[in-house]
């Protein structure tokens, strides 16, 4: 293969608040039986990328268990591999990794064994669909330096993301993180694709600067120096970094055409298997556009609402809008709305949580209510 | 090599053949049930689940689904460097080649395989039976009684004895005698085909049984013989729910069980999770309006019709106003829109037109084959194809990819079948 | 299931019957190579070192061996959740079971397996020969010539080429025509039994043949008959080492030249490995009084006594006072103290008794297969043991638990053999 | 199973001076072609026990690469399999591991998850082979509440190690670490078996007090309230803690009788597969009393010493009493005594490097002379 794989799935994020208490944002629960993660691992299996890096550092135990067996993705040992790097000591290094770049710094020697000629870098937080060949050889073709690919959000708010300018070739002539006054309606969606040797290169030039980030050190520091294009990506992409966008992007699940896109068209998404039995609707169940997790047992109602794994609800309870993950459990004549039930909450007989759309109530980890 | 204590072999030939169109194409164990299991899963995950990691898998009718779907053993844990699964055909050894003619007769030509393993004792196991059982316990029975074989019984209505291999015990259910179907039962133990025999008594009876017996099988050649030369063998009661499903009635019934609130086969149970190859299917969902009620539903299927009191397989498609109850439906099969299904099995990868009505109408036994289909059951054979608007009665068998002028005034009435020849696989 | 670009087949399924004992119970596919690989190894570690994934390995001769050496595929990364190797065995299908007929007949057989995969291309590859080669670099060259079909061909001394299958061309390479051992050949580009098939038109191809022929083959019928309907096919010369090692003496020959400080096939490059099933054996350990020089000598060995210009295998013991030259000693072999071996084959499992003296004498042909046993190499079957104190000459073959009493006066001349029956395994 | 494994192998050691400088402990290479850690791991596998933790810390990446696939030991996915535990931050927990029982606690989910009864804790860094499984049987037998491995070292010198004092029994009556004026000769090798409620029950209550260690902090301060016996185990058993008890490790497989014992009976020792042909011997090549890698290309001449795989030696080259790790390629007329060399050490032609038995030089990973 041409390229190998960097997933950076080291971030967390106080804006998803309870949530990840005890996990990385790359593991959150997304779609009914999904993990952030594995939307950016199944595109790299997907587009042939055969050896790939994760970088994990926060709560890094909810990520190693997901990822214990690159088996589910079908990376293999020899020609590739899945590597997984959390920070370690050693007696020159006792540092946790101080920033996106310079995680990839401490694990140079990944790069400097490996001989393909490009890496694809990108974050394990992100939700899309992508053949990551198409913006190889839109980088051949361009002979750029940097590719990053970037999404116009058109009418969307862009103040939170990195908001690119482009001249009409596509190549990049500013980038401003997060603008106050945004001077186009161009993201940049946080995927690169960059020569290897220019990398090492970069990174051992910016380190001793102690500059420490691929956007702010790499990116925005060299846009002059850099022939930097921009590759449009006009799919469904989905960034999950505060409560709100991760309860919107399972809701995004209950549309037809984006569960089609995501889930239903090849190549597929893969995930960890977990050898749940089937779910199952007993009398009086009552489902209506809402996805349910394989091994649930539903009594109750459930409307436009995300259930993952096992859940059970009981009978007379209605949930509505809510995403209820793995384990939980909702007693008899519940009411259940607008809510983010973290796994293995336990909602018992005839309790009432109500949340808003805009504002959803969180339970944490094994809650009992 | 690693010395494994015990290896268990999975006899997974049989045909099946009473399962009519549902065995056309693949072996009894490849038969899907529950929805995403297949019928091999069973064994197979008890076999793991009872710290069992190295199966022999027999077949040769069919096996490229069971191929194709065992794979390398991943989904139950069994893909090994020493052991694990492993799928044994006939072979030419030597000079020729020879077919498994009976149920020892197929481990005898295996013994190399075994021998590898350098195993103290043998676990032989059939692919047809739905059960879960900790082999385990039965192995501490083998041992603590110094047993040279122990065969696993159920304890049947006595009047039922009379159509199954009854082991007659003594007190301390030493087994003294074996009678296949006795018209005179004298005990209700009935043998469930699993055995655990030592590998060095076998492997002699093996060898010894070959000598007389081109087609050797357990029942009716080394259990028989093993008797005479008053080897210790022992029975050993199991008293949990099996299930033979080797009829067309008997496999639905059973599947509908699982559909009732507290099912008398429980899948749920995290202690022993029964593992398959289920792919990688999305989520399941179910449409606004939808209506799904006692039913077992799989991953990746999505609802926008009525399911009532069914079981669904992996990446099934309900279309609007489609009304399916009482059927079972395997997996990647699309009941369009204002469909009515009743009664029906319909295996992978159908599509059944709009406005289609099944399962209606007089229950007329089939014509062809009036023991197979006797149940008011119509089943569709794998890749079968309905065109709009049809109506198709009760016990009917349909195949291919019918058109609309196969059926006369657009009506197949009970009894008929349609088998089309170059069914695509 | 995700689509694969390319899949292998690869047909293991050869006898190998020159090479005598060796083949005796096991494929020549499986026969050991280079102390610790197996033939097999080659075209498999080829194939993940070209970047496929997905291997189907056609086998029906003595299958045991090489199941367990392929195993689900860890050695060479091809444990894969989709793809990965897969050994296909020949099974019944509907009513009858068949045995593999012919080269393309095999592939015939298992056109379902090939489908699943839904592949653009096949290659068909032999587990007969040594070599690597870049299989993606045989693709690139098939797409860029818009081909058909590609076969590799080796350019052989043009009074050679009445031997092999010979390619005609023209001067873009595109084969016009195809003889099989032309009396008189009008080129030198000999067939390397190495075929990618655009796999629509081998299907289509395959379906045609099996019409008319029951055994139908690569060379024989599919590649004319695709030449007859002017079908793009194309040589892809390769010029590199390519060896087959069908017969004793160019077995033996290749082994050797492994042993030069400069062999001709190098198996000590870091980016083309050849990967192999080596179990978990220790280290090799050379003794104080020991001498081994102009020697390839494998993990688990124990040296000694004294190794000259010789291929040992995994976990060899030569005892002190051994002297072993121009020989190929296979896995888990002992050679006991003051023996001594020269320009022998000795297989796996064997053991040599003290003071032994094996491969002197005259170079009289076998008596019994002169044509297989004629360049003064004896050869010893695996699990074969030779008492203390005897004499063995050249072109001698045994097999067994040898005792002294099997040879006359302590001697067997050249040309003499002496083949056990009932030999364990 | 009836017991989960741990092996703590999050040790450093500055006594291994630079050996250790890019390894942890348990990733030392031993015996030609395996790392410390396989001992423990295979004595695991070899066991029936299918489930096991490894601890580490220091230097982790280089046991995280050779533990990258559970495979090569054969421990599953579902009913068990091999667990890497590293340290990792949330937002209650920055710490490195404190300790030996810190480290344990630290990853306390993974005991409670678990129901197996019993735990068996051991160490990376030991070079042995035993059966658990009889450990297991003396410690039911004794209802002890913890057991310890013990070996008498009759006349050696046992300043180094834990010295324990037992009665008739087998009964730990007292336990001193590295006592000035031993009172026995018998030591604790570092092989604890414990139930799993009583180790969770220890570890929730030494730690609120900040004590960290197993060894301080349970063994010694327990001794009275606990009934703790000792397993007498007579096998080899080696431990690398320094430079010169990793050199006689090395050496001790040249003799007969310990090759035979660890590497040559069933049970057999497992490794990462790293597919390297066989080594070849050129004419003039002469190895006497050694221990040969594969890969490895011989001209000179090597005498009691242990070659790890894919060392090159020139010709007219002479080895003697080293350790040549993998990699590592000596020119022609050179000549090596009592020496290490690391992994891809290049020795150039003519050169010489003696050191002394007692003293062996070290030359570091990659140096070359």
């Amino acid at each position: 293969m041409r390229a190998l794989g960097i997933i950076l799935a080291g971030g967390k994020s106080e804006r998803l608040k309870d949530l990840t208490d005890h996990r990385a944002i790359a593991a959150m629960p997304v779609g009914s039986c999904y993990r952030a993660i594995d939307f950016s691992l199944s595109n790299m299996a997907n587009s042939g990328v055969s050896k790939v890096a994760v970088i994990t550092q926060y709560n890094s135990r909810s990520l190693l268990d997901h990822l214990s067996s690159a088996k589910w993705w079908d990376f293999g040992r020899k020609q590739g591999g899945l590597f997984i790097f959390t920070p370690f000591l050693s007696n020159d290094n006792a540092f946790w990794y101080r920033g996106t770049a310079d995680s990839i710094y401490q694990n140079l020697t990944f790069l400097k064994r490996s001989n393909e000629p490009y890496v694809i870098i990108t974050s394990g937080d992100h939700v899309y669909k992508m053949d990551y060949n198409k913006i190889l050889e839109y980088h051949k073709q361009k002979e750029a330096d940097i590719t990053i690919v970037c999404k116009n959000m058109r009418d969307g708010d862009v103040s939170n993301y990195g908001v690119v300018e482009l001249d009409e070739e596509g190549r990049m002539k500013e980038f401003e993180e997060k603008p106050l006054d945004p001077q186009s309606s161009t993201i940049s969606v946080g995927i690169y694709v960059i020569q290897r040797t220019l990398l090492i290169k970069l990174l051992e030039e910016i380190m001793p600067e102690g500059r420490y980030d691929i956007v702010k050190d790499i990116i925005i520091r060299y846009r002059r120096k850099l022939k930097t294009y921009a590759y449009m990506f006009d799919g469904y992409w989905s960034n999950i970094n505060n409560v709100q966008s991760y309860y919107q992007t399972n809701m995004d699940f209950l549309d037809r055409e984006v569960r089609g896109l995501l889930l239903k068209q090849a190549p597929y998404i893969a995930t960890k298997a977990k050898d749940e039995p089937p779910a199952k609707y007993n009398v009086g169940a009552c489902a209506k556009g809402s996805l349910i997790g394989s091994g649930c047992i539903l009594n109750g109602c459930i409307e436009h609402s995300v259930l993952f794994r096992k859940v059970f609800t009981g009978e007379n309870s209605h949930i509505r809008g809510s995403i209820i993950m793995e384990g939980s459990y909702v007693g008899n004549n519940c009411v259940i709305e607008n809510a983010i039930l973290d796994k293995e909450v336990v909602v018992s007989d005839g309790k009432q949580i109500i949340g808003t759309k805009e504002n959803p109530i969180i339970l944490k980890k094994g809650t009992v209510v | 090599m690693r010395k494994k204590e015990m290896i268990a072999m999975l006899l997974a030939g049989g045909q099946g053949s009473r399962l009519g169109i549902l065995t056309k194409n693949m072996a009894k164990p490849a038969v899907t049930f529950g929805g995403k299991y297949r019928i091999i899963d069973f064994p197979l995950s008890n076999c793991i689940n009872s710290g069992i990691d190295t199966v022999g898998v027999l077949t040769q009718y069919q096996p490229l689904r069971l191929n194709q779907h065992i794979g390398i053993g991943i989904p139950w844990d069994l893909d090994r460097k020493t052991g694990g699964v492993t799928v044994l055909s006939p072979h030419i050894k030597g000079e020729q080649g020879a077919w498994y003619s009976g149920t020892s007769n197929a481990i005898y030509q295996n013994m190399d395989f075994v021998d590898a393993y350098n195993p103290e004792y043998v676990l032989i196991l059939s692919g047809d039976h739905i059960y879960k059982m900790d082999y385990a316990k039965m192995l501490e029975y083998h041992k603590k009684n110094q047993c040279d074989a122990t065969i696993a019984v159920l304890e049947i209505p006595i009047e039922e004895a009379n159509q199954f291999g009854i082991m007659n015990t003594n007190q301390e259910d030493r087994i003294i005698e074996f009678e296949e179907k006795p018209p005179n039962p004298k005990s209700n133990l009935a043998s469930m085909g699993i055995y655990i025999f030592t590998w060095s008594v076998l492997k002699q009876a093996l060898i010894e049984d070959n000598r007389h017996n081109d087609s050797s099988d357990f029942g009716k050649h080394i259990i028989p013989s093993m008797l005479e030369d008053e080897k210790r063998l022992f029975a050993y009661r199991f008293r949990d729910y099996w299930k033979d499903v080797g009829t067309i009635e008997s496999y639905w019934k059973a599947n509908m069980e699982l559909t009732k609130t507290l099912p008398e086969f429980n899948l749920y149970e995290d202690f022993w999770k029964i593992y398959t190859n289920s792919d990688h299917q999305p989520p399941q969902y179910i449409a606004e309006e939808a209506d799904v009620q006692t039913t077992t539903l799989s991953e990746g299927c999505e609802v926008y019709g009525t399911v009532y009191n069914s079981v669904l397989g992996p990446g099934v498609l309900i279309e609007q106003g489609a009304f399916v109850r009482d059927s079972i439906i395997m997996a990647n099969t699309i009941v369009k829109q204002g469909a009515r299904v009743e009664r029906c099995i319909v295996d992978e990868e159908c599509v059944i037109g709009r406005e289609v009505v099944m399962g209606e109408g007089e229950n007329i036994p089939n014509q062809a084959r009036s023991k197979v289909y006797d149940c008011g059951i119509t089943v569709l054979g794998d890749n079968t194809t309905i065109p709009d608007q049809v109506w198709i009665g009760k016990n009917c068998v349909l195949n291919g990819e019918t058109k609309y002028e196969d059926y006369p005034e657009g009506r197949l009435e009970s009894g008929q079948s349609i088998i089309l020849e170059g069914v695509k696989k």
